[in-house]
């Protein structure tokens, strides 16, 4: 019943517990009785038990440590054995000194000033450093290489799903005639540098095909090198233009 | 219950931990006194601050309030606080002004079809820096921006005049799909800037 | 080009708008003089803010300084700006704060050895309130993060610097038990503090 009168104290951790027991039973830290404390620990463990407190790990570990000193303890030694008390030793006494200075501390505490905000100015974002003027050339050649990679869709794109813009086949078929007439030839994928629009771009690939099935252009060499040929008109056959090629032959 | 000298303590504590405007009524209500006996308060810190020297200053506005720096030192406490944004400019940043700089004026669609990425961040800042600046818009759907370079770039790059800038050395990559022969033509230019 | 007038209202601006402690040798930088010329502006100007009914005070807090209201003034102040009380800290904050405080910069497991339990929670905490904060990490196996008290933690304590800290209780509590004259011990080096 005596147990149970006992008010329970909130500890902090084991260490906290331990040390609560040594003022209790003014054990001399430096020399501890530890039968004597393992025995008062686990009834302390009982206690939080009996009261259905939660039992953090490290006090179950502590449990452990105290019960292997005890077994060491009761080991013959020899003389220069370390005493297994002395590293509880060390670690109270350690953890008492945390306390004390926490206790001198929090006597120092004191949350009544206020500070204030930083003031809102105005940054000063003009750039003020001097450069070569030729890192602009070489930030411009950089700058063409990477516009090879894929842009992310434009919003453009998406329009064609609200007002379809159709290009029609026959205007590229124009267009691709057009640019190869001044040339004679030019690299494939330079057909569509300025088409930006999927609609466009399809019109042109649609042109194209046309055209080779029609014999007025040849498609040369693979993969991104590929170039495209305007070939001599008499090596077309009349017969085997389609309509539209026919109508801008006419002109 | 307040002696006047802790009056204008307290009003002077409440308006400098404000930060913002403190409305004299609500100091007078804390304080417990009357809105006069603040705006005398306020009046007397005013005369205490708001010297040519001064690092801190006392503004009334309107009904309320407010400490502010002394205006005449905003240049160091600019520099203290870190308010000068002068970090060395991007890679990125680098590229866009670079493709303005030679085509300009430029939208910034122009610029992302260069470049192959979304710019609107960096011709944002590039804006803010003083680098770029807005040339009226182009007469096409949508209206776009067009951007060009400033005066302040010209000095950043230690260029007199936009002619000045170096030959491009990109007019070989424009070609580069059509001739074939850019890989040639690129190194004997890029040796002038190498 | 700085009238000692300036350059006390510089410093003054700088530390005023600042808000948070701004370090002395950054506005000496700033300001194009010595560390001890701002040193001597801001005793200047402790002199003139630091009066019992004056509504701000200027603290020096290790190498910065930084203006905070005047604690007599707390109420009125909390009231007018809707401030709420500080709740105090627990013990296992002040515990986690005093072994971090004497032994920075330390790793959270070597709290945890002192204490004999888990922090993690707490040291968390007492880096959200500013109390605590990160200094790198230590260059062992997993390169456990170091914590450090910050110029928050001397402001609150009141400390200016943190070798004001309270004399270790290391040393007199070691002695306690063995010649138990470390009270007499202890005050005297309290007193120099008090």
């Amino acid at each position: 019943m005596d147990k149970l009168q006992y008010k329970l104290e909130v500890f902090e951790g084991p260490l906290d517990m331990l040390l609560a027991l040594v003022a209790k039973n003014k054990i001399d830290i430096y020399d501890i009785p530890i039968a004597e404390l393992l025995e008062q620990y686990m009834e302390q463990i009982q206690l939080m038990r009996e009261a259905d407190l939660d039992i953090a790990s490290e006090f179950l570990e502590m449990a452990a440590r105290l019960v292997y000193i005890k077994t060491l303890s009761l080991l013959p030694r020899q003389e220069e054995d370390e005493d297994p008390r002395l590293e509880l030793t060390g670690l109270l006494l350690e953890y008492q000194q945390c306390k004390q200075a926490a206790e001198a501390l929090r006597e120092r505490a004191a949350f009544d000033t206020v500070t204030r905000p930083a003031e809102e100015l105005p940054a000063d974002y003009i750039y003020k450093r001097i450069h070569d003027p030729r890192e602009l050339g070489q930030a411009l050649r950089a700058a063409w290489g990477k516009g090879k990679s894929l842009l992310p869709p434009k919003p453009e794109s998406f329009s064609a799903l609200v007002s379809a813009r159709i290009v029609s086949v026959a205007s590229q078929t124009v267009y691709v005639l057009r640019r190869l007439w001044k040339q004679g030839t030019m690299a494939y994928q330079a057909l569509f540098r300025e088409k930006t629009d999927r609609s466009a771009r399809i019109a042109v690939f649609l042109a194209v095909l046309e055209l080779v099935k029609s014999r007025r252009i040849r498609v040369e060499g693979e993969g991104g090198g590929c170039r495209v040929r305007l070939l001599p008109r008499d090596k077309t056959r009349e017969e085997d233009a389609p309509k539209s090629i026919q109508a801008e032959d006419g002109i | 219950m307040n002696t006047e000298e802790q009056l204008i303590g307290k009003a002077e504590a409440i308006l400098f931990a404000g930060g913002e405007p403190v409305a004299l009524d609500r100091i007078a209500q804390v304080l417990g006194v009357r809105v006069y006996a603040v705006e005398t308060a306020v009046a007397r810190l005013q005369e205490k601050y708001n010297t040519p020297e001064s690092g801190v200053h006392l503004l009334l506005l309107g009904d309320s309030a407010q400490f502010c720096t002394n205006p005449a030192y905003i240049e160091p406490v600019r520099a203290a606080l870190d308010l000068k944004r002068n970090t060395p400019l991007s890679q990125a940043a680098m590229e866009v002004l670079a493709v303005v700089a030679y085509n300009q004026p430029v939208t910034k669609a122009f610029v992302e079809q260069v470049r192959g990425v979304d710019c609107s961040g960096v011709v944002g800042s590039l804006v803010q820096k003083g680098l770029l600046e807005e040339r009226g818009r182009l007469e096409l759907p949508g209206r776009p921006l067009l951007y060009g370079t400033t005066e302040n770039f010209l000095r950043c790059f230690q260029l007199s005049s936009i002619d000045q800038l170096p030959p491009p050395p990109g007019e070989s990559g424009q070609e580069e799909e059509e001739d074939g022969e850019e890989e040639e033509g690129d190194q004997t230019k890029l040796s002038l800037y190498g």
